[in-house]
Formats: C-alpha cells, structure tokens, sequence
C-alpha cells in the first residue's frame, strides 16, 4: 500500500480503480447492471423508484450536503440521481465516466448512515440504494483499493487486515500475559468450550490496538464473566465484503463468525465497541445466511457495559471528572437502538455528559463509516472536508464544556479523530472501555 | 356535444375508474408476488404495529423532525392532500351523479368550501411548482415529469372550479374536467402518483425494521 | 417518455375543449325550485312551450308521468295537474326518486338517449 | 473410534476431590476429563509465567512459559500446545515433540486418537506437522486445514504466489491453492477454503473462487464444469469417491455432486450435509424458508423447524438414526429423526449416539445447572459441570463424569436406569 496519493482531482479514483474502470466496455457495465437489477433486486428497489416524490426533503439528513454549503450534488436523493436513477433510466447504457463518479459517490459520498431514512417522508431507504450502486460496482470490479483489499483480507483469513492464525492467538496470549501484571491470575480463555460468553473483536485491534483486548481482560475479569475468545477463523466480527456489495463474502465471514460461537457452544457473543461489525452480524450478514436474527444473540460493548454497570459487577472507584460529550454510532443507534443505554454507562462512568445537538437518532454520522474511510487516504481529505458539520457540531459540545469525546465505535472513532485534528476541534477522543478501565474498581484495589 | 359528453360520462369514465382500479390490483398483486423474491426477508420483518406506529406519526402534522424543520412545507402538503381526497369525494356536484347511477349518496361539503379546498389544492401544486424552481436541492432531483403530474393533479381542480363557476363556458369546462380527472384517475397506479398507495407499504416497512429490528424511531 | 407524450397530448385536446366551448340562452323563464327547502344550484331556466316545440314532444307523461303502485308507468295517464313535488319528496322513498333526483333523471336521461339538450351541471343551473 | 471394552463398566461411583487443587497452584484452568472418566486435568499455574499440567493431584515433570489448547485425546493420552524458550511444541502426556516451532496452533487429533496434527509458523513460514514430522515446504501464509479421518495425510490451503496486501490485480488472478502433505496443486485460486480428503486419502476437494464472482469445487486441482454464485464446503461419500457439496445459483442454494444437482429443490440455506457412515443417505441442514430451519435427508425436509438455528446433525454410528439441534425462542430442543423431544434447554451440547443407534444422550443446562437428558429423560442429578456421556460398548450402561461442590465424579449408571 505505498500508494498514497490526494485525490482532491474529482475525476480521478487511485490507479487500481482507474484500472479496473479502464477495462470497461459498454457491453459488460450494461449485462452486469442488467443482472444485478433483474436478479438481485425486487419489491423494494422497484417500490423505492416508484415512491420517491423528488421532494428534496432528504436534503438536511445528509452531513455531505449541509458540509458542502447545501450543494444538491450531495443530498440523498441527489446522489441517487446520479447514480442509481441514470442507470435505470439508461438502462445501464452509461459510459466509464459515468462509473467513476459512481464509484467517487458510491464509496466515498455516502456513509450508509441511514440518517436520511429518519427524513424521508416515505421510508425511503437510500443507503439500500446506495448499496444496490456498490454491489454493481462490485461486479465491474471496480471497487477502491483499499476497500478491496480489506475484502481480499475477509475471503482470505476471514478478519479485516491480514492477520494469520499465528499472529492472531500470539497477540491474545501476549495481551493476556501483559495483563496479568496488573491483575496475576487473569485469563483470556482461547477456544474454552461451553462459556457464557464468547468475546470477539474487529482485526485492527490485534493489529494496532492490542491495548483494547488488554482492557476487555480487564474489564472480563473483574466482572467475573465466564468468557472466551475463538483461536480459529470467526475471532473477528466486522466485515467490509458487505460494504463493497461483496455479499458472498459477506455471508462466508460471518457464517465463519457465527460457527465459532456455535463450536463454542457459548450462549451469547459479545461484541467489543464496533458498529458496522454489528451491522454486519445482527442485520446484513444473518439476513444473507437466512437468519431472520442472529442464531447466537449479539450484545454490542454498550449494552454490556450497561448491564455490567447495571448489574454491579462492575463498580467505579471514581467517575472520570472531565466533561465528556457522547458519540452516536449510527449503526448501534439509529442501527440497535442503544443510545439511551449508552448514556447510561456515560452518566455512571463521568461526572459530566455534555450532550451533542442534534443527538441519538439524529446524530451526524462520523464521515468513517459505511466503508469509506476504508477507501484510503487518498480520500481522506474529501472524508474531513464532507463533515464539517460534525465539526461545528463538536466545537458546540466543546464550548458547552465538554472536553473529552466518546465514540463507542472503531470506525467512528478513526473518523472524528481525523475530524478533530483537521478542524483543530481539541477534543480528547476515547472508547467507553477507556473510561472504564481508568475509572473501574480493579481487584487490587478492594 | 351531447354524444361527446355522453362518451366521457359514459365509457370513458369507466375506462378510467377501470384502469385506477385494475392498476392499482395489479400492483399490489405484483407486489405480493414479488415481495419474497429475491428478498425473502422483506415480509418476515413486517409488524403491524411498528408499521402503523410509523404510519400515524408521518401522517400527523408536526409529529417528525423534518416536519417541523419545513412549516410552510408541511402545512401546504398536509392541507393540500387533504383537500385532494376529501373535495372529490364530498363534492356535491359528484355525490348527486353517484346518487342517479347507483341509489347511493353521503354528506357533502358546502359548495363555497368546496370552491376554497379547490382554490387551496390548485394553490398547492402552484406552491410545488415554484418550489422545484427555487430550491436548489429540490430542482436538482426534479425533472420534466415532476411539472407534468403537478399539472396532471392540478387540471381536475382548475377545470372543475372553472365548470361549477361556469366561466369559460360550462359545457365544454365540464367535459374537460372529467376528462382531466380520468386522466388523473388513470395515471394514479401508473406513475409515481402511485406513492398514495406505496406510501403506506414503503412506511410500514420502514417502521417495522426500526421498531422491530432496530429498536429505534424513524422519525 | 411515451406515457408523458401521451398525457401532454391529452392535456392539449382539454385545452381545445376549453376554448371551444360556447353558452347560448333563451328568454328566461324557471322551473319552480320553491320545493328545495335552501336550493344550492340556481333555478334552471325552462321555457316550456319552447323546449316541447323544439324537442318535438306531444305526449305529456313523457315527463309528467303517473306510475302505479307496483312501479309500473302508467301509459294512458298523464299527471300535469300536479305538481312534480306532491309526488316526489326532498328524499328517495321506496318507489320514488326524490325530487331533485326525479327532475335530474327525468331531464338527463331524455337529453341524453336523444342526443339533444342540456346535460353538464352547468347547462341547466346557469350562475 | 477406541476400544471401549477393556474400560471399567462396573456399576457404581469413583471421585477425585479436586479441592485442595487450588490451594497447590496459584491458578487451576477448565478441567478436562479423560474419555474414560478416569483421569481428571488443568493446565496450572505453578508461578508467574510457569505453568503446568495437574493430572489427577499430579503435576507433569516440565514446566513451560504457556500452556494451551489441553485436550483429551480418544486413545486417553493428554496432549497441550506448549511453549519453551520462546519456542512452541506439542506436548503429549509431559513429553513433548522433537521438534519446536515458531508458533503452532489449530491441533488437529485423528478419530482413533493416535496422530496429532497442527499449525506450524516457522521463521514467519507456514506449513503442517503431523506426528512432530513438518511439511518439507513451507508456505508464506496458510488457512484453511484438514487431517485425513485415518490421521495419516494433512492438507492445508496455501498461498504460493506472493503478493503483498494492496495487490489486488495480482491477488485476483490467483495466489493460492491446497497442498496436500506439502504437495501443492498446480492451480492457483484467488480463494481456496474448507478442504477434504477423501476416505481413501487419495483425493483432495476444496471450495475455490475462480474470480471475484465465481465459485465452484475443485477436486484434485480440477474445478468442476459448473460455475457457481457461491458454495460450501465438500464431503466425499464413504464409499463411492463422489464429491458433494452444497452450490447456490439462481439466489437459491442447491445439493451437487460432482457438478449435477441431485436434490429437485433449492433453499434458503443448506449446509452442513453429511453422509450416513453406510453412505446410503445424505442430510444436511437446510433453510426451506427465511427464518425457518430443519433437516433434509435425502431431501425429504423434517416436519418439525426452528427458528433460529439447527446444529450438530449427526448419524448414529449405525446409520439408523439422525439427530440435531434445534434452537427456537432463544431454547433448544433434541431433534432425532424428525421428532422434537418436549423438554427444552438454556443449552444442549453436542449429542452422543450408542453404537447400535438405539440410545442417544446428550449434556443439558437449565439455569446454569447442568445434568444429562438420556433418550429424553433427565437424569436426576444437578451438576455444576458435566462432560459429554459415553456409552458402553452394548449401549446398556452410560458413563456420566460431573463436578459437583469441588468432587469430580465418574459414575456408570444403566441407561435403561435414567431412560426408564
């Protein structure tokens, strides 16, 4: 990955795409839009064409469009228009360049946030549109790099960044070990059959982040939770194939993620602070396997901190003083519903909750998700310059006090802090599991 | 003029009420069919009661955020639509010729209010046309077909004030408004008129995978 | 594109209609609309002598009718002593049309299967 | 499987009174019981970064800097990924193997219990060990195993053409392939998963995408004919050398073997087939409808279907019965030929079948209790852990080994004694 190259020039994708889009022909975009529309599509998609009233309501839903001084090219149903619309009302007859701003508003325009779904008047879900758009882009093979990549990694290894067999149990046992400094007898039990709980996490935390699997030990062993971890493929729960339209995939890292639990035999999975993971289990993944809802049921960090606190099994030695303000995911929020229990845990972790305007459902999303930070950096600019309302959104929370950011979501979590660095917001970002190790009564101390 | 009139009152109307009512069957025949393949979820996630949760509250004034981000908006669309369906129907003019052809007849509006609800919905799509103009993320997503079902829904209205208030000359007026409300009839299941229908289904799905699955308002 | 090809050439033919339509009116003399207790539609002007000429009509039940108890029209008999609202009540009864139903189905149905006379709304209760 | 005979079958109830364990150690791990119920193990912590393995009160000879992965195998022996010096190995009973790796894991165990396979990173290589003998090649990266059912090959998919992460053009014309004993197919796939060998050990089948888009199986290096939306894993049948595996396309999901579809009707979903030891009938899991799970045996659907899920299909060892999981509710219930037993559980754990099909057992939990259901009944005992049954050879008696308050119990009991 030398390729690092700013894509500020809007007509131009990284070179892997511009490849891909290169070997192009009139004939394939029409046979591969005709195939995916006529087999792949239904009641939905058809509804969805026939419903939408051009109304423009779905505007204000959008961060890129109220970013980008109201520039219609950004709104929901503006984005369709370019996209999804064209192609059905030219029958898939559009050329390369029609593509390549496809793939520029399918991928990297669009985080699959869902906002705009709280805005149209008929339910219309843009973000399924906008996944129709990447599946077909799926099969003109000309989806970004790096996203690709990272789909390349899940039909490989079956987590998100390459991460072998070896690397991956060497990397638990080594956070297990450094744990035990802190606390002597702590485990972290690798394929122990028959717990409660089997705990799994997204690849970059073995990759980069090690230090949140040391805190989820932490946080399992205090609260005395019979848990374990697969050693095998399943470990991780994200899966960026269903961001790509790569819905095979898809179906095939989450069978593997679903078959550990069950080889487990563990009662529930638990799921560490990533939305688009649980987005991935609980509602797209399970869907394509047939399950109406998740086979092994899936708690989300947040409602685990919640009944943990709720429970007592968890107690804070001392609440984290600097006012913090909260986070929103949208895949856990406007996606499971969590935020009032996520501001449960807030309110039992700090002294002070600063909340954001707007805020639970009508967050603004991070600009991360939905696959495109996962697009690379060379759009990395356009990701930060798509969401300066979530800036002026943090610099209020911030000139209401709050000092501190919680954003229980990896991908929300890379976003902001690209955000808060490029705006010079000056917030300090952390995963609710940070609070919670610093603040938590630990065996030593009772 | 007589056979003319007669024709329009006559075959054409059944035409049209045959076309509304076959399309908007077969529609929902399609859509029944169709609503397992290749989907199978769809109908699996369906709840009545999220369905209608969602449906009440996008059908009450006020009651969602981008409702009451937009008064003026949502003040004409709801008095527009209003007015839409319930003038047609409490028309006294329409209630007196259901009453001679099929014995059957219901309470009707007074016919200065049903002149004003006119005025309002002729008012209302003027309002939408200029709003495709003006606003920019509105003309962005508007194309010709967006001016030609405003005029479409708006020709019923403007011929029938015409023909009760018999300016023009209400012989002709009156043969062109039924024909402009046939042809609004007819175009109902055809075009993305449809969404009177499709608005409940497109809701109740909606409502029903955030209430059900999500666990989370769609408003 | 063809649909809204369609529906603007229909939308145009309207338009023809508008602009021929035309409103002749004769001398002006009215049914009695005294019956209708608040009449929401102006009399209608009925010249009756002029309307029987032009329509070439000699029967007097055509439209002053007598019909027996078992709904039969009686053809001998003609009912032009009476007034059409001794019969006909402001509502339907079980053999009856009501009054502005009977004059409606009486005036329209003969307009209609002649081919001739007033039959839109406006026609006949004039502004 | 092992002989089962020579164990002791007598009536009656031997302990091990497991707590003074704790008070040896500074920390004592899961516990393990020996299939025969005689021997009782933990991996234990003797001192900060020292760990061992207790086996009934007695520690091995060796310590090592980690333990994991301890597992009784079916010949009774006791066997743990270990670690020395920074160096991994298999330990079998406290001995370890010749050899040291960079790192080992997945251990794979034979039916019989007589040969251990795993994992092997060497020097950032990868390859398999089976009976401390590596691969003579080695590979830059490798998911996917498999050990032949006779323990006697390993097979593992293997990426043989190098390209970094971010090469995409190169990665989809294809870099990997399964090797079997370190013998790479020819062919190169851009994907290559769940490998099989045949009983025979002469055949390899694996799943394989051809390009980002299209699946198939692939049987000794030979994709079939057939291109596929996207397939599942291969079995081969015991005894005729023919591949099946379930195959998607139209949106639906199809049985095949050996590239024709043998079932007249597609699914939602349908994995995990299995072929009765006899090889005469075929089942698998299957999603007739969305939400909807059940068995199909030689594709005739169960009456009874769960909502949320079915496992551990399985035949009786005679071929005469099959039993599943079935999970509706958030319980689950013991299916055997297609009828549901009435009693549902927070938890049913892997089924045992009796040897002549006519008994089936299986561990139970009910509100963190656990006890056994034996052909539907309870056993009326409440433990705070049980072990998988096992049945005597005959079937008449069961082999029940529980925890209860600290004590280790193996107890046989008459199955005709908990079945009524």
């Amino acid at each position: 990955m030398s390729e690092a190259q700013n894509l500020d020039n809007k007509n131009q994708l990284d070179t892997a795409t511009e490849a891909g889009i290169s070997r192009l022909t009139p004939e394939k975009i029409k046979k591969v839009v005709d195939c995916v529309i006529k087999r792949e599509t239904g009641v939905r998609f058809e509804t969805y064409m026939q419903t939408c009233i051009h109304c423009g309501l779905c505007s204000e839903a959008c961060h890129f469009y109220l970013s980008h001084d109201n520039d219609p090219h950004y709104s929901p149903a503006g984005k369709i228009k370019q996209t999804i619309w064209e192609l059905i009302k030219r029958k898939g007859n559009v050329d390369r360049d029609f593509i390549r701003r496809a793939v520029r508003i399918a991928h990297t325009e669009c985080n699959l946030c869902k906002r705009c779904a709280l805005y149209c008047p008929f339910g219309i879900d843009i973000a399924y549109m906008m996944l129709v758009m990447r599946r077909i882009l799926h099969k003109l093979a000309v989806t970004p790099l790096y996203i690709q990549d990272t789909a390349h990694s899940h039909s490989v290894t079956m987590n998100q960044m390459w991460v072998k067999g070896d690397e991956w149990v060497d990397t638990v046992q080594w956070q297990e070990e450094e744990a035990q400094d802190e606390i002597y007898n702590l485990r972290i039990p690798l394929e122990k059959h028959g717990s409660e709980i089997m705990y799994s996490v997204i690849a970059p935390e073995p990759k980069f982040q090690a230090q949140l699997i040391y805190q989820a030990a932490i946080i399992m062993n205090t609260a005395g939770i019979d848990w374990t971890m697969p050693a095998g493929v399943g470990w991780d729960n994200s899966d960026m194939a269903m961001y790509t339209g790569d819905n095979e995939i898809m179906g095939r890292v989450k069978r593997a993620h679903f078959e550990a639990a069950s080889r487990l035999k563990v009662k529930k999975i638990v799921m560490g602070e990533c939305g688009h993971a649980y987005r991935s289990v609980a509602d797209m993944g399970n869907r394509w396997l047939g399950w109406s809802m998740p086979p092994v049921p899936v708690v989300h960090a947040i409602e685990f901190y919640y009944d943990l606190l709720k429970s007592g099994k968890i107690k804070i030695a001392k609440k984290y003083e600097k006012p913090v303000t909260l986070h929103d995911p949208c895949n856990v929020v406007r996606g499971a519903g969590l935020h009032e229990k996520a501001r449960y845990v807030a309110n039992q972790l700090c002294d002070k909750v600063v909340e954001m305007i707007p805020n639970r459902e009508h967050n603004y999303c991070c600009g991360a998700g939905g696959g495109v930070i996962n697009c690379g950096p060379a759009f990395k600019l356009s990701r930060t310059e798509g969401n300066s309302v979530k800036a002026e959104q943090l610099f209020n929370a911030k000139s209401r006090g709050a000092m501190t950011l919680i954003a229980p979501c990896h991908n929300c979590h890379s976003g902001l802090h690209d955000i808060v660095h490029h705006y010079e917001v000056g917030l300090e970002l952390k995963f609710f599991s940070d609070i919670i190790y610093e603040c938590m009564e630990k065996p030593e101390d009772k | 003029m007589n056979v003319i009139y007669q024709f329009v009152a006559g075959p054409l109307a059944w035409a049209a009420f045959i076309l509304f009512l076959s399309g908007i069957f077969l529609r929902m025949i399609q859509l029944f069919v169709k609503v397992n393949q290749p989907e199978k979820f769809l109908l699996h996630y369906f709840s009545l009661r999220y369905g209608l949760r969602s449906i009440i509250r996008w059908l009450t004034p006020f009651a969602t955020t981008n409702w009451r981000k937009h008064p003026v908006f949502t003040v004409v669309t709801f008095i527009f639509h209003g007015c839409l369906l319930i003038t047609p129907v409490f028309l006294s003019g329409h209630v007196v010729l259901i009453d001679e052809a099929w014995s059957l007849s219901w309470w009707t509006l007074p016919d200065g209010l049903a002149d004003l609800m006119t005025l309002i919905v002729i008012g209302s799509c003027v309002f939408f046309g200029i709003r495709r103009i003006v606003r920019p993320e509105v003309r962005f997503v508007t194309d010709a077909s967006d001016f030609i079902l405003l005029v479409i829904v708006a020709a019923p209205f403007i011929t029938g004030f015409l023909a009760y208030n018999q300016w023009f000359g209400a012989t002709w007026m009156t043969i062109a408004h039924m024909l402009s409300g046939q042809i609004l009839l007819a175009a109902i299941p055809f075009t993305r008129l449809n969404h009177i229908i499709l608005f409940f289904f497109s809701r109740a799905y909606m409502g029903s995978e955030f209430g059900k699955v999500r666990h989370a308002r769609d408003w | 594109m063809k649909k809204s090809i369609i529906l603007i050439v229909m939308l145009l033919s309207v338009a023809a209609l508008l602009a021929g339509a035309a409103l002749c009116q004769d001398d002006l003399e009215y049914l009695d609309n005294e019956a209708f207790e608040d009449p929401r539609r102006p009399a209608v002007p009925f010249s009756h002598d002029t309307h029987n000429q032009t329509a070439e009509l000699d029967d007097c039940a055509q439209c002053h009718h007598v019909y027996d108890e078992d709904g039969q029209k009686i053809e001998d008999e003609s009912s032009e002593d009476q007034a059409c609202a001794d019969c006909h009540g402001l509502d339907d009864d079980e053999q009856k049309p009501g009054l502005m139903k009977a004059y409606h189905l009486n005036c329209k149905t003969c307009h209609i299967s002649s081919r001739k006379g007033p039959v839109a709304c406006g026609q006949c209760h004039p502004k | 499987m092992t002989d089962k005979s020579a164990w002791d079958w007598d009536k009656g109830d031997k302990t091990i009174d497991t707590t003074g364990w704790s008070a040896q150690y500074k920390w004592v791990e899961e516990l393990h019981a020996a299939p025969d119920g005689q021997t009782l193990a933990a991996v234990v912590n003797v001192d900060q970064g020292e760990f061992t393995v207790c086996v009934n009160a007695t520690s091995w000879e060796k310590t090592f800097d980690k333990i994991w992965h301890l597992r009784f195998l079916n010949d009774g022996r006791l066997t743990a990924l270990v670690s020395a010096m920074g160096q991994w190995t298999v330990a079998v009973d406290g001995s370890c193997w010749d050899n040291t790796f960079g790192f080992v894991w997945n251990p794979l165990f034979s039916n019989n219990g007589k040969h251990i396979a795993v994992a092997v990173q060497r020097d950032m290589r990868y390859c398999m060990a089976l009976n401390d003998e590596s691969w003579k090649t080695d590979f830059a990266n490798m998911t996917y195993f498999a050990l032949s059912p006779d323990g006697s090959k390993t097979a593992a998919c293997v990426q043989v053409k190098d390209a970094d992460s971010g090469q995409i053009q190169k990665f989809q014309k294809g870099t990997f392939t399964a090797a079997i004993d370190g013998k790479p197919w020819e062919q190169t796939f851009v994907n290559v998963w769940h490998l099989a060998i045949s009983p025979d050990n002469r055949h390899l089948a694996a799943e394989v995408r051809l390009n980002l888009y299209d699946y198939t199986i692939a049987v000794d290096a030979k994709p079939w004919e057939q291109i596929y939306q996207s397939v599942w894993e291969p079995v081969f049948h015991p005894a005729d050398g023919s591949v099946t595996a379930p195959v998607k396309s139209d949106g639906k999901w199809h049985m095949a073997r050996d590239g024709k579809i043998i079932w007249n009707r597609g699914f939602v979903q349908l994995w995990r087939q299995r072929f009765s030891p006899d090889g005469s009938k075929l089942a698998a899991i299957v999603a007739p409808k969305f939400g909807r799970w059940t068995v199909a045996v030689d594709q005739e659907l169960w009456a009874v279907s769960a909502k949320q899920m079915v496992t551990d299909l399985a035949f009786s060892p005679d071929s005469s019965k099959i039993a599943a999981l079935f999970k509706s509710g958030g319980y689950w219930k013991i299916a055997v030929d297609g009828d549901l037993w009435s009693r549902k559980f927070d938890r049913v754990f892997t089924p045992v079948f009796s040897s002549d099909g006519r008994s089936l057992a299986a561990k139970v939990e009910t509100k963190g209790k656990y006890t056994l259901v034996v052909n539907g009944k309870l056993w009326q005992q409440s433990c705070d852990m049980i072990w998988d049954p096992v049945f005597s050879p005959d079937g008449d008696k069961i082999l029940i080994r529980f925890m209860k308050d600290g004590i280790y119990h193996r107890r046989i009991e008459l199955t005709s004694n908990i079945s009524g």
